[in-house]
């Protein structure tokens, strides 16, 4: 797969957009001005950005708990994202949701989900009202290999493939759901061969390759806007950092984390980018810069808002508002 | 004179005036096609308005609620049947933790107009998984509205308007109430959300109740008014938001107050009830005990002697009013 | 696969007594003696027999709302049975659960369930307490082609796998969950096929012949009690009743169902039977008689029989009682 | 001096004592083993009792509910753990429809004997989807038995019961408790279910406070002890079955009554407490108004301030108990 300098550039801008973030909530979380928890995607950018790209600017996504990629990915305005990390009044959710929790309906960003497979059932009826409202708009639907395992998924690729709703679902294997490795159940191969007994086409890709990612994206995208109903892929990926705030990673080894940070995403795509001669090492320098600069805006911004006042706290719950 | 239809009809009738009218409606669950639905509340639907407004689902009641729920997101307004309230413990998740969560969760940036109807209660047989009363779940959950009604004039004002509501509303029907008949005008009206009826007026005490047991109210305090004890019959109708006031004044003009559910007692709505009495300024015109009747502490059984025995009927709230209208403290 | 007219008597009585029982089910609901609902499986007795017959007698089942067959094939006492249907005090579950919660947890039957696929999930618990008690027992768990659409399905057969658990999962494939034909979203092959997504042996088989559901059975069973873990069989059947008392059958046409009562399960283990010279037509007419009398002496059982004493309606809620 | 350990230590004791006595039982649950636990509550237990009692799942809330009901069919006594209460709107289904009325619709033939344990409340920052208290809708559920514990000595004492108890049990823990330190004997104890718990003697009026609750109304009487307010705080510890003959003794003696509790206010536990008391003998002698002070009509938010405020806190018990102590009808 070819790409223009300026697609790359993009490409890359996003994923270390993406990276910078994380560093920078964590940061921030670390020195108490962040509370809560939050999942980290580090490791997992070209799965995100890889994914989204394959989408248009008016198709929608639907995330996860681990969704702060999906959200950069989609354009989300990192300002408005880290203010909502810090619980500002001027964030996204006004400080209401927090990391966990991060949409932009208006945009296409449905929303990340603090529930495992929380997402998948209303992927389905997203489908549905794209569906009838005929405007050729599609959805991508992001799931971890965890919330694979519930039964939310079954009932929603079964009604997915029933109303042949125009949905790409991409599950984002990385070998985790917390502590339990995912194959003790399954592969990303295995995951992708569910899509057959559903009657839906089904791919596993190599997640930390940010164009094999978009291809398979690509794919997938054009049999769900054909009207062909909903198509799976699978990235196979890993997460570098913990699940959580709260994890003490005894479930695996330092030789695996290594071996996989030996496959980063940015560094691969860098290098690809590079040996294709679409980047010089100048242009990536300016794009990290770019990337640093933009989250340190974002950082000052979020530092700066306001907290909500807590005269508002019973409003927004019903409509009207 | 008003045309009579049963409260069946009352639903199946707001349903089609609101799919009729916007194209946004749509039903769906399990058997709402050809099979109209497990009571027949869809019959003929389909054949009006086709698959894609009246669609069929295997079983995935999960999926259901989080199909209304996303469709709700991206501007549709759905309607979710589960056919028994029984399953909607399946379907919570996407309701509760959801639907009822989205705006305040996405600080104002979403809206959720989605209706999830499902039948509920006992009396027809059909045991402990198809007889249940879950409605104060739901009035538990801020961003949920519920609404229980009682009458088929009630039922097509209220459904019409949860539909056009913003918000996530459960609408509680109740299966003995099907074929109850009552008059109901053919154009479309809408009752307001969060406002309650009186009944029947009173002087001596307020029964308030809900769902099946206003019927039954009715009839025992036609039967009491024969005694000389004559009784105020508060159908909230909406359950969240509960319009306070109008019981809290009935309760003042009373001065004795008895609640009256199907709902197993414990934990119940009943509990909401008396509690807002017991917290209001109604509090000192009280001139007896709270009273609550309610579903005994059984799932529902089976046999018909049993079954009709978990849960208030005509005699026992008889017994229950009379011994209040006689107690003083 | 050749049986002894001893056991062929067996089956053959076994589903006479189950088509004859829900007869006079259906009789007596008619007459107003039974209140309630009642799911008949009439047409699916070969499924019931021929799996359940693949059990030792200490062997479990879990059974579905449709579930009087494989209570009467796991050898109920018809008398007890019928006395619960007609809601009386010395009924199977003393006038509690009717036809839809029929249980003999002592003779090894868990129950049935109102609840389409409540009793996947707990077919897991039940797997794993017999797999810690070790001792060789192993559960047949029933359910629908409907109930294989619930999420409860894809969580029981994920743990069931990673857990090895000593069940034999028999899905009854009728074609129908209520009016929602199976082959929109399936087929029995297909469902057969989503055992290799789990890992685990699965087999589509004609559910109408006995002898072949049988034979299906036993091999799952063997893979089973030898400590593989769980495995499949799904028993292409149907149903010749409507679903419940409330179904008016607009769904199906009369000619399908009469192309199916063709395949009449009980019509076609006689004929083979006698084609191989096990039965007589005088054998089989015997048997028939022994289940109309049966039949006969539950219902004067459950007719003759006292109700529940409504002041014990509030017992046995909790242990101890 | 007996030992101190913490809350978050009694459960783990209480479990693996219990684990060390009986072979029957087991636990289950998400992330139980090699990661200890959300919240490391059975850290080190795979290490003592192996991946054949400390069973990990993937992410199957309705599958870990199930295992419990099913394993506990055949005799095992299975805790299983979910990880969020939240999550419980996925399991509710096994749970409510099966475990709890197992017994009763088999009429009599089956026996389930399992813990569900799961940690509710607000407190840490983790918003919507981590942070609710359901513990009504389990109150609501013949069948079930719900105990709620609040301090290190009653979590051991009550969960050891609940896994000898041979019912369904729903075990409520509050993750901000879970560091809070109390006296616990070494040995095994059991509290019988359904026995309150005076956590403090007083005359002027009486607290009835759940969970985290108590120790805040605690703090709250202490401050108002320094006014001259003496309060009686009753920790009713198994809100099912309920000791009300505790309740109502207590608010015959104060002749005033705050509730408190976290999960929200409409629908919650604190209208059966109140309606429990209006109903009752003590109703003559409330010389004001039954009070609630509970959870906002909000779902949890994320903000600190914002989550701080939408439940009580210390200061809105002083206020509120104060308020009724100047309260005279
Ligand atoms: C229904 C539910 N169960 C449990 C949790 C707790 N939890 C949060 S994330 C997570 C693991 C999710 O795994 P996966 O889907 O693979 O996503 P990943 O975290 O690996 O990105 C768990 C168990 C939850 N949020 N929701
Ligand atoms: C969870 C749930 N949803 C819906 C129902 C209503 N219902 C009862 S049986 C049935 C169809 C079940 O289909 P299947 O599993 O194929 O079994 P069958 O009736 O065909 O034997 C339905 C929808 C139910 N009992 N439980
Ligand atoms: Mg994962
Ligand atoms: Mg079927």
């Amino acid at each position: 797969m070819e790409v223009t300098k300026e697609i790359a550039e993009q490409y890359l801008l996003q994923m270390y957009q993406i990276r910078v973030f994380e560093e920078q909530a964590e940061k921030s979380y670390m020195a108490g001005k962040i509370h809560g928890t939050m999942h980290l995607s580090i490791g997992q950018e070209a799965s995100a950005v890889g994914s989204v790209s394959a989408l248009g600017p008016k198709d929608l996504i639907l995330s996860t708990h681990r969704g702060h990629g999906h959200c950069i990915a989609k354009g989300a305005d990192l300002k408005l994202m880290m203010a909502e990390f810090y619980g500002k009044a001027n964030g996204y959710c006004r400080g209401r949701g927090g990391s966990m929790h991060i949409a932009d309906v208006a945009s296409g960003n449905l929303g990340a989900n603090g529930v495992v497979g929380g997402g998948i059932p209303m992927a389905v009826g997203v489908g549905l009202g794209l569906k009838m409202q005929n405007e050729g708009k599609i959805l991508l639907s992001f799931f971890g290999d965890g919330a694979a395992s519930t039964g939310a998924f079954h009932e929603s690729m079964t009604l997915s493939v029933l109303y042949q709703v125009p949905v790409v679902y991409v599950c984002e294997n990385n070998q985790y759901a917390m502590s339990f490795p995912s194959n003790k159940w399954t592969t990303s191969e295995g995951l992708a061969s569910f899509a057959a007994c559903y009657g839906m086409p089904g791919k596993s890709v190599d997640g930390n390759d940010l164009l094999a990612v978009l291809e398979a994206t690509e794919e997938a995208v054009e049999h769900v806007r054909n009207g062909n109903g909903p198509a799976l892929v699978v990235c196979d990926t890993y997460r570098w950092r913990g699940h959580s705030k709260s994890d003490r990673n005894r479930y695996r080894s330092q030789e695996e984390i290594d071996a996989w940070k030996e496959k980063d995403p940015i560094e691969r795509f860098k290098n690809h980018m590079i040996e294709k001669k679409t980047l010089t090492i100048d242009d990536i320098e300016k794009i990290k810069a770019q990337a640093d600069a933009d989250i340190e805006n974002a950082r000052l911004f979020a530092e700066s808002s306001p907290d909500p006042d807590v005269s508002t706290l019973e409003e927004g719950v019903y409509a009207p508002w | 004179m008003v045309r009579e239809i049963t409260y069946l009809e009352a639903v199946r009738e707001a349903m089609t005036q609101e799919m009729e009218r916007d194209p946004k409606v749509f039903l769906i669950g399990e058997d709402v096609g050809l099979y109209g639905g497990a009571f027949q509340v869809s019959y003929g639907m389909l054949e009006k308005f086709g698959p894609e407004r009246i669609v069929d689902t295997p079983i995935t009641e999960l999926g259901i609620a989080g199909a209304a729920t996303g469709a709700a997101l991206v501007g549709m307004r759905p309607i979710a049947e589960i056919m028994f309230m029984d399953f909607t413990t399946l379907a919570s998740e996407q309701l509760v933790n959801q639907a009822a969560k989205l705006r305040f969760m996405f600080g104002g940036r979403a809206t959720d107009p989605m209706v999830l109807r499902t039948p509920a209660g006992s009396g027809t047989g059909a045991a402990e998984h198809h007889s249940q009363s879950f409605e104060n779940w739901f009035v538990h959950v801020p961003g949920l509205k519920v609404v229980m009604p009682t009458t088929p004039y009630d039922v097509k004002g209220l459904l019409i308007e949860s539909i056009r509501d913003d918000n996530p509303v459960v609408f509680i029907e109740h299966k003995l109430l099907y074929k109850s008949k009552g008059p109901v005008p053919e154009e479309m009206y809408t009752i307001p959300l969060g406002k309650a009826d009186v009944k029947r007026a009173g002087r001596d005490l307020t029964i308030v109740a809900t769902g099946v047991m206003v019927q039954r109210s009715l009839a025992a305090a036609d039967q009491l008014a024969q005694e000389g004890i004559d009784i105020e019959i508060v159908d909230p109708r909406t359950l969240r938001p509960l319009d306070t006031e109008t019981i809290i004044a009935s309760v003042k003009k009373t001065g004795k107050v008895l609640i009256v559910h199907e709902a197993v007692k414990t934990g119940g709505f009943g509990g909401e009830l008396a509690a807002v009495i017991a917290e209001s300024e109604a509090f000192g015109y009280l001139e007896a005990p709270i009273l609550r009747l309610a579903g005994k502490e059984v799932p529902i059984p089976y046999n018909r002697n049993l079954e009709y025995h978990a849960v208030p009927q005509v005699e026992n709230i008889i017994e229950k009013a009379r011994e209040l209208a006689q107690l003083k403290v």
